[in-house]
């Protein structure tokens, strides 16, 4: 139960890396701008490009441990390295690649999709990374901040960070239960699980209206009047790193002209 | 005027029928602290919720500073700034995602500017003892460093009344002598008046000047730790017990046919005198006695820049 | 099973925006109204939120021996309606990306129409159906979040599809569907359970809430002040 | 073999890095009832879940009934049905609809007939006192009574050993005297081995044999509370304090110095007879003095049909 979780490793990274004291708005000013050139445009240099920078921003500049680098990054490449052999094995049209005769018809492996599987891989390992410098850099407050400096509808941040603040408390108590449970042999079969499961969800779902009420409750208590109003300080974005930035998506940009025929979709 | 609150015949009746008070009149007196003590389910915190407007009695009338409470928003709102609470468990008080914007969450409320906030803020962390950890999320701290903060969230909107439900409860020893010694402080330097509730019948006398009883949904008694406790029948009648020093002498005194003094000792201090009355060598010189005795009373836990 | 950061290129990334931006804007709309009228409903909704993210990440044990997970949402367009529905599952998918690398921004868009937008929808049209016809709540609130979860997946292989018509988009999105359909169908009915458990619970134990958000019309007197033990 | 868990050289370190444990050599002897005192965040609760193989060491060796213990699902399972765990917080061990579902939650995991199933959740539900309970949500108990409940769901699979983490926090007075009687009688009447982690000094000379201390991950000392508890500089530099009827007489000692016995008194029954001792009335026939001295000892608060 308290063996350290995916979304509390990240959060603690976010909190104590280097960078994290540095403006959210630059670092969203990065990967956003990177993350859009990475999907919009056909070359596979670019998603490649990108996502060396990130490994030596997340690497160098945050100082991530490589070995955690590595973990965030090896769950989804091996969900997307199974649907891409999916997608350059069954699909495709036109020139054909291979033909495998079967006994009751012949399969045709395509050209074309092999190539959309190799470009999506490197296009989704690109982006990933830049969101992972994201992730792994910017403290979740900032980000709130951040999205209240540039207009997104108030009620949509309070929201939000009221659900960032429980998710951390309901996780405690979902892990206690189901540690609870599995003491109780809670999951000794499959049927027992999905009851089990269904026990914990009932709970918590009590549980998290009673937090609400309560949580209003104390929040009348210090004269809450429908708005949560924020302290708005914030680090203010460095020059240096915006002209960066800039300068690194005009290459992108000039690359992917030179080399869009690389891997033609 | 020198009465913060008047509680006069409230009762309360939640929507599914229970009563959950009954008759209650108690009052309280600038500067005073007061603590009310009684079983799990006794009332308290229902009582408590009554303070500041949180909840609205069925019957009977609060009385804040010579005037009746009411209940429009507007103030409601200039209620809660007066009267800060502080809830059990600081895990319903939190919500933000750093310390420093729960602590501002209560003085941007009351419509304070970005500057003045900021001050009170820091200040608030600073009594607290937690001003290093204003940027880290509340999932980060130790549950005796959330209850601190959320004292601070209070402490940020300057409230002459501070209510707190189980201050001590979950918190280890030094997390206790910490919050009692703050609240101390408060209750000495600010002149803050203090309202607890509690079920820690030993640290009762080394905090309140007066105690109300509660029991379901009643004020059984009231009056000072030492009128009450050495009333050990009614004590117990309410399912509660003496402080253990206390009854060490009770014992002493009823079993033992020890000739102890008829108000028992409630603390160390009181004890340590009755124990060298008895044995004959009560020194004149010796030192204040209902003080706090702590273990860490040499080395003051609470961090503050100010001296 | 969202769709991953960055595996929808140009154009159907923007596409997948530009159909849930009108709609979430609406939810917002909405949502902002009801803070209004009752400030209380905020943080009720952000807790169910941050219930759904919790609800989200509780592993379901498939039979195919792969793990996934309840998504919430069609109980959530049943109790609050499938406008806010759709702001809550941004916000939650939002997080998911940032706390748990899960789904991603530029798929937000695609992400936010299957599951927050396309199930709940058809999650509340069955039990408004359902209602009509005076089918049991139970029933009805079975068929609503069951139907609802595999409608989700069902949008998914569309979106799929949509970005790999190949040879035909049809074809495709047979294929998708095929695989998606040997864990999701068992999932889809664990949902459907769950939501009936969960609706129960919600039943028995906070029938002001239901009242006051509407699902079920019967007047319960609320409590003019918040109340607490 | 006589001892149901030796702990041999426990270190562990979490996925973050911390290391919550280091070196933590124990041993358990059947019957024995261990208390691991520590402030908050010194690793009591990490070191209970390696009791019963929730946690694995990263290095040393558990070692149950004279074997090490295996991570196998089916050794777990073994594991699990002899070794009980109770939670802190009750909440977080209920989720049946019904006290008497919740009860048989374990027992009907375990595979045993329904018969069979029933019979050890009424003798459960018996042993503490909640048989009438049985129909009612989990959700409408009071927290005593809740705890009360996780410790039937734990008796029902009648374990040798029980753990529990903080048996008394947040419990009033009377929650507390009926948790702790009720788990005295289990070791007298059944010879259940138990363990708690605590910070409640002072409820620990009235429930334990042996006594480890724990600080910052580590195993600072060990030993009877007696021996553990005259030693105190060391409680004072592991952020705990003494029981406050020693810390009286330790008082007495040094700064009065009145010729109090070398082993401070830690119970109230301890304290009596040294008083009397020092008055010099002390008789012969006193009545055993380390017994536990409950303000109810008279009113037995366990309600038991066999008994």
């Amino acid at each position: 139960m308290t063996e350290g979780h995916l979304h509390e490793e990240i959060d603690r990274h976010a909190h104590t890396n280097p960078l994290s004291k540095s403006s959210p708005f630059t670092k969203l000013f990065f990967v956003l701008s990177a993350l859009v050139i990475c999907v919009s445009l056909p070359s596979p240099i670019v998603p490649l490009a990108v996502l060396s920078v990130s490994a030596v921003l997340i690497l160098f500049m945050a100082r991530i441990p490589i070995s955690f680098f590595v973990k965030m990054l090896s769950y989804p490449t091996a969900m997307l390295g199974l649907s891409c052999i999916i997608i350059a094995l069954f699909f495709g049209d036109g020139e054909a690649l291979a033909e495998v005769p079967l006994p009751w018809f012949t399969w045709t492996i395509f050209k074309n999709g092999v190539t959309t599987g190799i470009a999506t891989f490197i296009r989704v390992e690109g982006a990933l990374s830049c969101l992972f410098f994201l992730v792994l850099t910017t403290p979740m407050t900032n980000i709130f901040v951040a999205l209240r400096r540039i207009r997104i509808p108030a009620v949509l941040v309070e929201v939000s960070l009221l659900i960032y603040r429980y998710i951390f408390v309901f996780i405690e108590i979902t892990e206690k239960m189901t540690t609870a449970q599995e003491l109780r042999f809670g999951n000794s079969s499959w049927l027992t699980k999905i009851r089990s499961i269904g026990l914990i969800s009932g709970n918590l779902f009590i549980r998290t209206m009673e937090q609400g009420e309560r949580t209003l409750t104390a929040m009348n208590a210090r004269g809450y009047d429908g708005t949560i109003r924020m302290l708005e300080d914030l680090p203010k974005p460095s020059k240096a790193a915006l002209v960066a930035t800039v300068l690194f998506d005009s290459i992108l940009l000039l690359v992917s002209i030179y080399s869009k025929d690389l891997l033609v979709v | 005027m020198d009465m913060p609150f008047y509680l006069e015949n409230v009762s309360h009746r939640y929507s599914d029928g229970t009563l959950a008070l009954e008759d209650v009149t108690m009052s309280m007196k600038r500067g005073e602290r007061i603590a009310l003590l009684g079983p799990n389910g006794s009332g308290k915190t229902t009582l408590l919720l009554h303070l500041n407007g949180i909840l609205k009695p069925t019957s009977g009338k609060v009385h804040f500073d010579g005037k009746p409470v009411e209940y429009s928003s507007k103030a409601l709102l200039e209620l809660r700034r007066r009267v800060g609470f502080v809830f059990q468990d600081p895990n319903d008080q939190l919500f933000a995602p750093t310390v420093r914007q729960d602590v501002a969450f209560g003085p941007l409320n009351l419509g304070q500017s970005a500057q003045e906030v900021r001050r009170v803020v820091e200040e608030a962390l600073d009594t607290v003892g937690m001003a290093e950890y204003a940027e880290k999320p509340p999932h980060f701290l130790s549950f005796g460093q959330k209850k601190r903060v959320a004292l601070a969230g209070v402490l940020a909107m300057q409230p002459e009344v501070i209510i707190m439900d189980e201050p001590t409860s979950n918190l280890d020893p030094r997390g206790t002598s910490e919050i009692l010694h703050l609240l101390l402080r408060l209750s000495r330097e600010r002149r803050i008046s203090l309202i607890l509730a509690t079920h820690d019948v030993d640290m009762v006398p080394l905090f309140a000047d007066r105690l109300y009883i509660l029991n379901k949904g009643r004020v059984v008694s009231e009056g000072t730790p030492r009128e009450l406790f050495s009333d050990t029948q009614l004590i117990r009648s309410v399912n509660l017990r003496s402080p253990r020093i206390t009854h060490l002498f009770e014992v002493l005194r009823k079993e033992d046919g020890v000739p102890v003094d008829e108000r028992l000792p409630l603390t160390i201090g009181e004890a340590r005198r009755e124990v060298l009355r008895l044995l004959g060598i009560l020194q004149d010189d010796l030192t204040g006695g209902s003080e706090v005795v702590s273990p860490w009373r040499h080395h003051p836990p609470i961090k503050n820049k100010r001296g | 099973m969202h769709i991953m950061e960055g595996f929808l290129p140009h154009p159907w990334w923007e596409l997948w925006f530009a159909v849930s931006i009108p709609v979430v804007l609406y939810g917002i709309y909405r949502l902002n109204r009801m803070s209004k009228t009752t400030p209380e409903a905020k943080p009720l909704l952000a807790l169910m939120g941050a219930f759904i993210f919790v609800l989200s990440a509780l592993k379901l044990p498939s039979v195919t021996g792969s793990c996934s997970h309840p998504t919430g949402a069609g109980l959530s367009a049943v109790v609050i309606g499938p406008a806010i529905t759709s702001v809550l599952s941004l916000i939650v998918l939002i997080f998911q990306a940032l706390l748990l690398a899960h789904g991603g921004l530029t798929t937000l868009g695609a992400n936010v129409f299957s599951m927050g937008i396309a199930g709940p929808v058809v999650a509340y049209a069955i039990w408004a159906v359902a209602k009509r016809a005076r089918i049991p709540s139970s029933i009805g609130i079975f068929l609503a979040a069951s139907l609802g979860d595999l409608f989700t997946y069902v949008t998914t292989s569309a979106q799929l599809a949509l970005f790999l018509p190949n040879p035909t988009f049809f074809e495709a999105l047979i294929k998708f569907g095929t695989i998606f359909a040997v864990t999701q169908i068992p999932l889809a009915i664990g949902e459907g359970i769950l939501a009936v458990i969960l609706f129960d619970f919600l039943a028995k134990y906070k029938m002001e809430l239901l009242s006051t958000l509407k699902v079920i019309r019967v007047p319960v007197t609320v409590p003019a002040k918040e109340g607490g033990k």
